[in-house]
């Protein structure tokens, strides 16, 4: 077990070197500046500026002086966010990102879980359809028309709630479902191909000849078996979620990383573009290492044995 | 000794304010005022930095103009009046000013502001290290730009404390609009221990962010808010209604608009959608403050066929000005008649620059197709043959897209094909400082309130000269006007300038700006100036 | 008479998007208490879906549209999901055709057993426990406190068919249905499944229906043999009638063809053509078409079944040809 | 029939090693024992028969003579050549397999015709309509006609699959085709037409089949000689009536004892030889002789050394302690 | 009925029709079209997909006005007789720009699905294929990528692509497409060069299995080469899920094109996709929500019937549903 997740570790840091190397060249090739403003910076002033961060050396320098860096987890400055560190930048508005995102998972599951079943248990029937489409609307229309409508809709017209910020449970409602909203067609679905799936196997019928009631069946036989491709997709689902979603963060002015990573892009904002692809990276193979523990939990057939 | 001049830069800030109709509703009817002290606002996203010597933008200089205060202030009419400095000296020759800080002036720990707080901000604008953008703000001072540029030592800088309270500026060139530029949050004082304590980092936290002005930061949520509250050691506090302010950070106008309405905010500096003004505008909720600012499109004059200027001509003649401010811009903007705006002090303070220019305006409102068609052909284009595709690059957004649109189906009537690139911020702006570009969108707005400040953009070299245009006669009057302290061959040099600018068209302008800011009707007395600035200093709520 | 079960005139159709199949056509048979039965046949024969029938696990796409089936003395057609819960597991316990899948593989061994114990009987979880370990030990199962806490991958094939037909048998059940229990294990498992089967039928007295296409399987495990073919019974009968005086075409072509270690190398002789499909609605005998005595009324008329001896019967023509004096 | 003697194929120490469980760079660090050390022949237009439960190894030696799998040592001399090493495309030619699942060999993507073409086109053989006419000839020699060419996979039953996967097998005019359990898939009426049908090709075509089954009923009955095969090892060779008469190796006792028998009577009083326990893993076989674990007569000596494959009397070979001595 | 003697003579001819399969000869596309056929839903979406590919094709040929056009004194009206869908503050008519722009989202979808389908099947194929150390290889390389976020490298491939410097169409290739405007094309390109893991991933997954199937083996059994087996017998059989797959990419990439232009990423002006078009009106909903209103609904009729759809094809087209 140790050992494993030592060599798991080792094989992580080996992947988080390529993409690290690849975001750097990558974002170096995009064309554009760091520093752009309308009125032109006098060339004595755009130098002094390239000195500041380190701009002005070769690209391999850069690179290696990057790697050295983030070896030692510090992450830099924000070219762009003046006295933002961006080890700061993720400590503060990660967790925001995340609180939202987990709210956000909550609701997915608990909507689309019984969705999917429902969808499941009745396929080919009118219930199947109608909650098939109920998740498909989800995904029908882009969240920031969602987001925009449901904000004049719901807080401007109605007043019911607040238009914008973080602070209180209140503002955390409408992003939270705008946000679960989209995700809980993907669950559903996945929900519902393996229950299908599930449903057919010869140890349901195993379970139904041994005169177990349909609830006991579907809930406990056929709903492990059908949450573990979920399970699997929940990993990158919840890097994804937890690290912030631009759009929702934005309609709504929430403080969340997603929106600095994508602020940080057309800034070309390099440390900040680094560290938050860096942290994604290292978050994601982490949500995917818990779910391969989650999955030996649940699955006895698979050993973390290497 | 002491010579009258500022005056002369009061008036024309009184002029200035009067004429935009200023943002401020003046009905100081005490009685009327409520106990409400907190206001909540937005003027902007996550300001990329509110360190005085860094900032650029306007929405972080309003930020900075609540912290903190320079040696002058600009007060509730627009004046600028004596701020951190009670009074001021200034050298027959104009170059050499003294600045006496008042006594009771304190920062918000309750530390005394002194001279030296001053010497080190402005030469801390100034090092290198810094890497201040807006160091050019301090290039007025004598070796100013020497030292920024590594070519003189910060001793030889022309700022120094004599003493505690006595500060020595020495000028490169007498600069007839200095003090108002103390009032530019380039200038404001900074303190060296906490700066030297804090590094970088010493604008993130309430605690390092040690400021002298009405308000100190108590909290800044990044991308969320910034929480200011009155500083209690602030000398001029007794009759600030407004406690406490809320700036709230958003990037989303849509959002903001929406916040403004449900009432959670009380100040929108026209953070809103421009397809919402027309009905903003018709409801009356909108309160359109004068930017000093021009929408244009720069013309890369060395390349074909904009090099001709028959063809540059044609292109500005074919514009409907009128169409692109009603259906494009859609905030009430003025049509552009020249490339200063209107607002900017001119000779007489009873008109600005843009009047005095008289009657005479280089712009139709409406579009001159058949004039156009004739410049054209006489270029040897008749109805746009032989004319290639020109290439018309803004940076995406909204607004710049319809312009873009608009311009092109405009063009379009007199024969000129464009082609419209679409380019992100970061690539756009390199883009078209190194003139790659044939034709772009361009806007330019003051820095100070003189003509010059959109006038010596357009020298041969200038950084901002996008255009590539290069005329003799123009730099020479520049120049003129740059060295002499006699505003009435200033301005007449100026004008002069203008003219030439105008009738060889390297940027054909299009409109003024204006900002259409949103004010809770309870909410009185906000200031807001032409420079794009907002003061909650002299508000209060009615009941 | 002492029967468990009696089917009469069973008739199972399925719906495909190909059209309906008729699986089952009028089957009648019935077992006695503590009876071996084997039903044999070739796949498609309808001898699965027998099975599934009388315990209604048909897929969803199946349905019973005729016949009666008497569990027990009662009459258990018409019977509903939770009346048919209580038997299931409980008087008629289960073993199919593949141990792989056939068990949960996120559950222990212990808990798939305990479940149905403790479903069909009202005891504490410690006593399941304790009826678990001992049918565990019943079945051959080594040290079976251990493997309870253990899951089904941790089994081989034979051992998981073991713990199935402990779990079958856990609650004592009435009739014991396997359904082709070792035709997924080799030989020498197969031969242990079926020794162990033997033995249980002597400890318990449980009626038995074993399911296999495999005549030599059945022949000395079972008391009677059941022929189906195409979704009819063709014969049935005690298992040396079956195999030393058949009366179907179809069984006599399947021990003709079926070579023996004994036999030296002269030609097999198979039965001709292929299985029959099953769309479309029934006529005739379902073997017509292969049938070497074919005659022009088999293609017509459907054969009844007919009794030829005490409990030896076959639904052929040619059995009516001999009492009509022909041929 | 003096060709009948020449050996068509002979393998010598035939190994087959399958990597499991890699780690992240796909390198393997144990291996599936699947065919280790097994060597045999087979003379011209014979069959020999290969028989043994699941993962014994007939299956990977059937496909690793036809180089399916390289093999991991040994050698494979076909027709006088050693093909270890030998570009396979023009082999493919004279050696074919024929396959256990009906279902699966065949592509349910291509219709019959394009089945049995595909040989032809593979090695450019018979062009044009003088390819159709071929594989009119093919389906009609295997009992199917012309009018199926047109038809899917699908739309055949169990035994005329099979019919197919024979022909698609004969459009190379092989000599020599590995049977690898080619009934064991189909109903039990229908397995003795596709034997009768591959005995009958054997003659006309003078084909060599080496036959892999389970079955050993049907085995004997096809086979001139039978080897039995247990965790990797062949253990027993023989000829068919020799090796069902006098079985020699304890496993090959058992094996024959399990055959159910179609005769209630002779299946009464038939003593049965029941092996206990599985079959232990290929990855970490037993040491000494394999099958000592479950062998009744397991000593000191088979769990130490390895039994030799010898001849005990002519023609028959075996691996066992007992008979060697 | 009475039996009669004669019925009981040999019958001596075999009716080969009864031996003969009496199943209908399907083909797997009859078959899945049988299947899809009797899914109300999917025939419903499959209709409606029908419909909006000819409004996108040829509707913008029945409206009086192009997507471009500006009429002068018609701007900002509301939807009525003359413009169904209103026109926007140009004095565009909206109905043209939605049928325009609907052809515009349709081809960004298609075309890099289409993208994304050729580099998943053919990487996802081979990996999958040769298996071993290759495979682990290049699906380790999947996992890095999977771990970049994939708004990084769509923007940045968008970004790379539009760079003003660099004229993409000076390519032999790209030269073709010069009327579709850099950004569009680098929207195809970004957007095709991104999404292909999924379908990599499933097609090594699918491959993977169907390997191991006989029919393989027979072919190389044959002599068959690699490249024979692969494109022949391996893909082939996956296609049913690749289709599933890429009609399911499709609304996803319609969907990321509206976010590229919700960022100021997508098409270049006067042109316009669904996307583009809603995002812009997005500021305006107070004063002219059917800005919003008709390219939005535009959207969520493409979403809803290709999701749809996709999930009917998927159960049509799924083997384990052939019994």
């Amino acid at each position: 077990m140790g050992y494993y997740i030592l060599k798991r570790f080792f094989y992580s840091l080996l992947s988080l070197f390529i993409i690290i190397t690849a975001s750097f060249f990558m974002m170096h090739a995009m064309p554009g500046s760091v520093y752009t403003a309308e009125k032109k910076l006098p060339p004595a002033i755009e130098e002094n500026i390239k000195a500041k961060y380190g701009l002005d050396k070769p690209l391999h320098e850069q690179y290696l002086l990057t790697l050295t860096n983030l070896a030692k987890l510090d992450f830099g400055m924000s070219m762009h966010n003046e006295g933002r560190g961006v080890n700061d930048i993720i400590e503060e508005h990660f967790p925001v990102s995340a609180s939202l995102g987990t709210l956000s998972i909550v609701l997915v599951l608990l909507g689309g879980v019984p969705l999917g079943i429902v969808s499941a248990m009745n396929k080919g029937k009118w219930q199947d359809n109608v909650s098939m489409v109920i998740v498909t609307l989800g995904v029908t229309v882009p969240g920031f028309v969602v987001a925009a409508l449901a904000q004049y809709f719901i807080s401007v017209k109605l007043k019911l709630l607040p238009v914008m910020g973080f602070d209180t449970p209140k503002h955390w409602i409408l992003p939270g479902v705008a946000l679960s909203f989209f995700y809980m067609a993907f669950i559903a679905r996945l929900i519902r191909s393996g229950m299908v799936e599930v449903l057919e196997q010869d140890y349901i019928r195993t379970a139904r000849a041994k005169g177990l009631s349909k609830a006991v069946v579907v809930y406990k036989h056929a709903l492990k078996n059908a949450v573990l491709p979920v399970i699997a997709f929940l990993g990158p689902l919840a890097a994804g979620i937890l690290t912030g979603t631009f759009v929702i963060e934005r309609v709504f002015s929430i403080p969340g990383l997603g929106r600095y990573f994508i602020s940080s892009i057309s800034n070309r904002d390099y440390t900040v573009i680094m560290g938050v692809t860096v942290f994604y990276a290292a978050f994601l193979l982490l949500m995917v290492f818990i779910v391969d523990i989650i999955y030996v939990i649940i699955d006895p057939r698979i050993k973390l044995k290497n | 000794m002491l010579r009258k001049v500022l005056a002369m830069v009061v008036a024309a800030s009184v002029f200035a304010s009067a004429f935009v109709g200023c943002g401020s509703s003046d009905d100081k009817d005490s009685g009327n005022t409520s106990e409400k002290s907190t206001v909540s606002a937005t003027v902007g996203p996550e300001p990329e930095t509110i360190d005085p010597a860094l900032n650029t933008s306007a929405d972080g200089s309003i930020y900075l103009v609540h912290t903190f205060e320079g040696l002058t202030k600009v007060g509730s009419d627009g004046k600028t009046i004596a701020g951190a400095a009670k009074e001021w000296k200034i050298s027959d020759d104009g170059l050499k000013y003294t600045f006496t800080i008042r006594d009771d002036a304190k920062w918000s720990d309750g530390k005394p502001v002194t001279a030296q707080d001053f010497e080190y901000a402005w030469k801390r604008a100034l090092d290198p290290a810094t890497a201040s953008d807006y160091a050019t703000q301090l290039y007025y001072l004598k070796n100013g730009e020497e030292f920024n540029q590594g070519k003189a030592k910060a001793d030889d800088v022309g700022v120094k404390a004599k003493d505690e309270k006595t500060l020595e500026v020495d000028l490169k060139v007498p600069t007839v609009y200095f003090l108002d530029l103390t009032n530019f949050p380039t200038y404001f004082p900074v303190r060296k221990d906490i700066i030297e304590k804090y590094k970088d980092k010493w604008t993130q936290s309430a605690e390092s962010y040690i400021s002298n002005g009405a308000y100190k930061m108590t909290e800044w949520k990044h991308n969320a808010e910034i929480v200011m509250t009155l500083n209690e050691n602030y000398w001029d506090k007794k009759d600030i209604k407004i406690k406490e302010i809320h700036w709230k950070l958003t990037d989303d106008h849509a959002a903001a608009l929406n916040a403004f309405e449900s009432g959670e905010h009380d100040f929108n500096d026209g953070q809103v959608p421009t397809e919402e003004f027309p009905k903003l505008i018709a409801d009356g909720k909108t309160t359109p403050v004068n930017e000093l600012g021009v929408n244009a499109v720069v013309l890369n004059v060395n390349k074909a066929p904009v090099n001709d200027l028959k063809v540059r001509k044609a292109l500005s003649l074919a514009i409907d000005r009128k169409f692109i401010v009603e259906k494009v811009q859609r905030g009430g903007q003025k049509t552009a008649v020249g490339f200063v705006p209107y607002g900017m002090p001119g000779l007489d303070t009873a008109k600005d620059f843009r009047t005095e220019a008289g009657a005479e305006s280089y712009f139709t409102e409406t579009a001159d197709i058949e004039g156009a068609k004739k410049l054209l052909a006489e270029a040897g284009y008749p109805e746009g043959k032989g004319l290639p595709e020109i290439e018309y690059s803004n940076n995406t957004n909204a607004v710049n897209n319809k312009l873009a649109e608009a311009l092109q189906e405009q063009w379009a009537k007199i024969g000129v094909k464009a082609k419209i690139s679409n380019m992100e911020w970061s690539v756009f702006i390199p883009y078209r400082q190194e003139k790659k570009h044939t034709i772009a969108r361009y806007s330019w707005s003051g820095d100070y309130m003189d003509p010059m400040t959109f006038m010596d953009i357009w020298l041969t070299g200038n950084g901002n000269n996008d255009s590539g245009w290069s005329n003799k006669e123009y730099d020479s009057l520049i120049a003129e006007a740059k060295s002499t302290n006699d505003q009435a061959k200033r301005m007449a040099a100026l004008h002069k300038a203008e003219k030439i600018l105008m009738e060889e068209l390297p940027v054909i302008p299009i409109s003024y700006r204006l900002k259409n800011s949103l004010v809770n009707p309870k909410l009185k007395g906000v200031y807001q100036n032409p420079l794009g600035q907002v003061f909650f200093h002299y508000a209060y709520w009615e009941k | 008479m002492n029967n468990i079960l009696e089917v009469k005139n069973l008739k199972t159709i399925f719906h495909t998007y190909a059209g309906q199949i008729s699986a089952l056509n009028n089957i009648s048979f019935s077992i006695g208490q503590g009876e071996a039965v084997g039903i044999v046949g070739e796949s498609g024969s309808g001898k699965s879906v027998t099975m599934l029938s009388i315990i209604k696990l048909l897929s969803e796409n199946g349905r019973i549209i005729e016949g009666q089936i008497t569990f027990n003395g009662k009459d258990i057609r018409n019977a509903g999901e939770k009346e048919m819960q209580n038997i299931r597991g409980n008087d008629i316990g289960m073993i199919f055709q593949d141990p792989m899948t056939s068990l949960n593989p996120l559950f222990t061994i212990g808990n798939q057993l305990m479940e149905a114990i403790l479903k069909h009987n009202r005891i504490s979880k410690a006593q399941a426990k304790q009826k678990a370990i001992e049918m565990l030990k019943l079945v051959g199962i080594p040290s079976p406190e251990k493997r309870l806490s253990q899951y089904p991958h941790e089994f081989s094939g034979g051992m998981r068919q073991r713990a199935m037909i402990a779990m079958a048998l856990s609650c004592e059940p009435k009739l014991l249905i396997a359904d082709e229990p070792t035709t997924a294990l080799d030989v020498t498992i197969q031969a242990q499944i079926m020794e162990l089967m033997k033995e249980l039928k002597n400890k318990i007295n449980t009626s038995i229906i074993l399911i296999t296409h495999d005549l030599g399987l059945v022949a000395d495990v079972c008391d009677r043999i059941i022929v189906m073919y195409g979704g009819t019974i063709v014969e049935q009968g005690k298992v040396d009638e079956i195999f030393y005086n058949p009366q179907h075409p179809y069984t006599m072509g399947l021990l003709k063809s079926i070579p023996r270690l004994n036999m030296g190398k002269e030609r097999l002789k198979p039965i001709d053509g292929q299985p029959p499909d099953l769309i479309g609605a029934p006529y005739g005998c379902p073997f017509v078409a292969r049938c070497p005595k074919a005659m022009q009324i088999c293609d017509i008329k459907k054969p009844e079944y007919k009794e030829v001896g005490k409990g030896h019967g076959a639904a052929c023509w040619l059995l009516y040809t001999k009492n009509r004096g022909g041929e | 029939m003096a060709a009948k003697d020449k050996k068509i194929l002979e393998v010598k120490n035939l190994t087959k090693f399958f990597p499991v469980k890699k780690d992240f760079f796909g390198t393997s660090h144990s291996m599936v024992k699947a065919v280790d050390n097994v060597s045999f022949y087979i003379n011209k237009g014979e069959t020999l028969g290969l028989v043994g439960e699941s993962g014994c190894g007939k299956t990977t030696t059937g496909r690793t003579i036809l180089r399916l799998h390289e093999p991991t040592a040994g050698e494979i001399i076909f027709e006088g050549n050693n093909i270890t090493e030998a570009d396979m495309k023009p082999l493919r030619k004279k050696m074919q397999i024929i396959f256990q699942d009906p279902y699966a060999s065949l592509n349910p993507r291509m219709t019959v015709g394009d089945i049995i073409g595909e040989p032809m086109e593979i090695h450019d053989l018979e062009k044009g309509s003088q390819r159709k006419d071929k594989i009119y000839q093919l389906l009609e020699m295997v009992g199917l006609n012309r009018e199926h060419a047109s038809r899917y996979p699908h739309e055949f039953s169990g035994g005329q699959r099979q019919r197919v996967g024979i022909a698609r097998a004969l459009a190379v005019k092989p000599e020599f085709i590995v049977c690898d359990e080619p009934i064991s898939a189909l109903d039990v009426s229908i397995q003795a037409q596709i034997v009768n049908m591959l005995e009958d090709l054997q003659a006309s075509l003078g084909l060599t089949y080496l036959f892999i089954a389970h079955d050993l009923s049907m085995v004997k009955h096809i086979s001139d000689k039978v080897g039995v095969m247990y965790l990797g090892k062949l253990i027993e060779l023989a000829d068919s009536e020799e090796i069902y008469s006098k079985p020699a190796h304890p496993y090959t006792q058992a094996l024959l004892s399990s055959i159910p028998i179609a005769d209630p009577s002779e299946s009464r009083k038939k003593k049965r030889i029941i092996l206990e326990g599985d079959v232990p893993s290929p990855i970490n076989p037993p040491s000494g002789c394999r099958f000592r674990t479950r062998c009744r007569y397991s000593m000191k000596k088979c769990e130490e050394l390895e039994p030799e494959f010898k001849e005990i009397s002519i023609g028959h070979f075996c691996a066992c302690h007992l008979v060697s001595e | 009925m009475e039996i009669s003697t004669e019925l009981f003579k040999p019958l001596n001819k075999r009716t080969p029709a009864r031996e003969e399969a009496v199943r209908p000869s399907l083909t797997y596309w009859k078959d899945a079209w049988k299947r899809l056929k009797k899914n109300k839903v999917a025939m419903i979406c499959l209709m409606a997909i029908t419909l909006i590919f000819l409004a996108a094709i040829i509707g913008p040929y029945l409206i009086p006005y192009s997507y471009s056009e500006q009429i002068r004194g018609e701007e900002d009206l509301a939807p009525c007789r003359e413009h169904l869908f209103g026109t926007d503050g140009l004095g565009r008519d909206m109905l043209a720009r939605v049928l325009f722009g609907m052809r515009i989202s349709l081809s960004v979808g298609i075309v890099a699905s289409i993208i994304n389908l050729t580099i998943g099947v053919v990487y996802g194929g081979i990996s999958g294929y040769f298996g071993g150390k290759m495979d682990n290889l290049m699906m380790r390389l999947v996992d890095i990528i999977d771990s970049i976020p994939t708004t990084l490298y769509v923007i940045l491939l968008m970004v790379v692509f539009k760079n003003p410097e660099v004229n993409i169409f000076e390519l032999p290739v790209l030269s073709l497409f010069k009327g579709l405007g850099a950004s569009l094309i680098s929207i195809y390109v970004a957007l095709g060069t991104t999404y292909w893991i999924t379908m990599a991933r499933i097609v090594r997954g699918e491959v993977l299995s169907l390997k191991e199937r006989e029919y393989v083996t027979a072919a190389k059994a044959l002599g068959a080469s690699n490249m024979r087996v692969l494109f022949k017998h391996l893909i082939p059989n996956c296609i049913g899920t690749i289709i599933v797959i890429t009609m399911l990419q499709i609304p996803t990439a319609i969907f990321v094109e509206s976010f590229l232009s919700f960022l100021g990423l997508g098409v270049d002006v006067p042109m316009a996709s669904l996307g583009s078009l809603a995002a812009d009106a997005l500021g305006g909903i107070r004063s002219y929500f059917y800005l919003l209103a008709f390219p939005s609904l535009a959207i969520c009729v493409i979403m809803l019937t290709f999701n749809l759809f996709g999930d009917g094809l998927r159960n049509a087209l799924d083997p384990r549903m052939r019994k």
